[in-house]
């Protein structure tokens, strides 16, 4: 399991070839990648905050909650903070089991507790002035089915 | 104890953390207290209901003790992934 | 959309990060990579054959399909034929929407369909002898949600 | 019409393609037919529901029409993925 918070771009190529080559057990492999994506128009940067001596540890607890409720061979969590471009990614997970319902559920599990209960949150600056991102109704839902 | 803001409440609040010298029992009794210092702290408590609260790194809810509590921190609903 | 067959090795690292970099009004990447795994041990080789004349417009259907469905931005299929070995990967997925459950969704109907609509069978050679991979009732029925 | 074998109904008639010249007006008027020819035909053929057919390169049923047919394929579960 690997945990991994940064200001730095990651490589999502690499990173995917390097967890699939260490799950040699794994028939299923998923990855999920989280991109800045221009929603309202004219989004000059995304600035991504977070809380340094939560961060670290909320993600790995929810990494150690998915690994041992999906007997997953391994899980890999990676997400930026600071200001970001659109197009750049944001964040990926990744998950590897020996089914794939296994791996996609983990995934999913790992983007809905990543969504509501890591301590990031963003900021949109555009022409018009800066925004606080809200929180959505659906994504506090999606926990539900967890 | 530490009291750390983030996101908006930063914002509202003006700083990001601060020393805070209470005997809050609890969390909601600490916001209580904070809320009557100054106007910007009123208006970050103002709705308990959008914000959310860490104590020593762990979420936790408002009704929680504050018993050996070195850290409390307060935000928005995150908004990570 | 692209849709490959082919019996040499594909690099999920660099047809991930292409497809990534080509998605750039997508926020949501999802990716599905399915490595041949020793499910009863002593695995030598497992033959993947298939049906030249149909698979490649049986998998561009299946992922135009997605694509309609679920208003992808863009998706990928790639699977192999021919003999592989363990920890070699048989096949991926790549799906890019606007928001993460369409992206794992359309992901899980390409899965869900290769599985069992695609003209493909397994055969796994051990020192025992050789079997054709069984089609499991649970993949059949995996289609009757979609 | 040519008619493929794919898997194990490949192995058991012991061919991967043969010329057919059948006025079989279904596919499972077409299985009858090959059932008739040799043993290794009625093996293969035994149990419908473990095989699959295409016509012209598209999943069928095996009541479908095999008018104007021109390769039919006969086959067990798909296992890709």
């Amino acid at each position: 399991m690997r945990v991994v918070v940064q200001d730095s771009p990651f490589d999502l190529g690499v990173e995917t070839e390097k967890f699939a080559q260490g799950c040699s057990a794994s028939g299923a492999i998923v990855t999920f990648t989280g991109v800045v994506r221009d929603v309202a128009g004219g989004l000059e940067v995304m600035e991504i905050e977070h809380y340094p001596g939560m961060t670290q540890s909320a993600l790995e607890e929810i990494a150690t909650q998915a690994v041992s409720r999906w007997s997953l061979e391994d899980a890999l969590v990676i997400h930026r903070h600071g200001p970001l471009r659109v197009g750049e990614m944001i964040m990926m997970v990744a998950t590897a089991a020996r089914h794939r319902k296994d791996a996609f559920e983990a995934a999913e599990f790992l983007m809905d507790y990543l969504k509501s209960r890591a301590p990031f949150w963003k900021r949109e600056v555009t022409s018009d002035g800066a925004a606080w991102v809200e929180a959505k109704a659906a994504d506090e839902d999606a926990l539900d089915r967890w | 104890m530490d009291v750390l803001y983030f996101a908006w409440v930063r914002e509202r609040i003006g700083l990001p953390r601060e020393r805070v010298d209470s005997s809050a029992a609890t969390v909601m009794d600490l916001v209580e207290e904070l809320r009557g210092r100054e106007e910007r702290y009123a208006a970050a408590f103002a709705d308990i209901s959008a914000l959310r609260v860490a104590v020593d790194q762990e979420l936790v809810d408002f009704d929680t003790s504050l018993n050996g509590a070195r850290e409390v921190a307060f935000f928005p609903p995150m908004t990570g992934g």
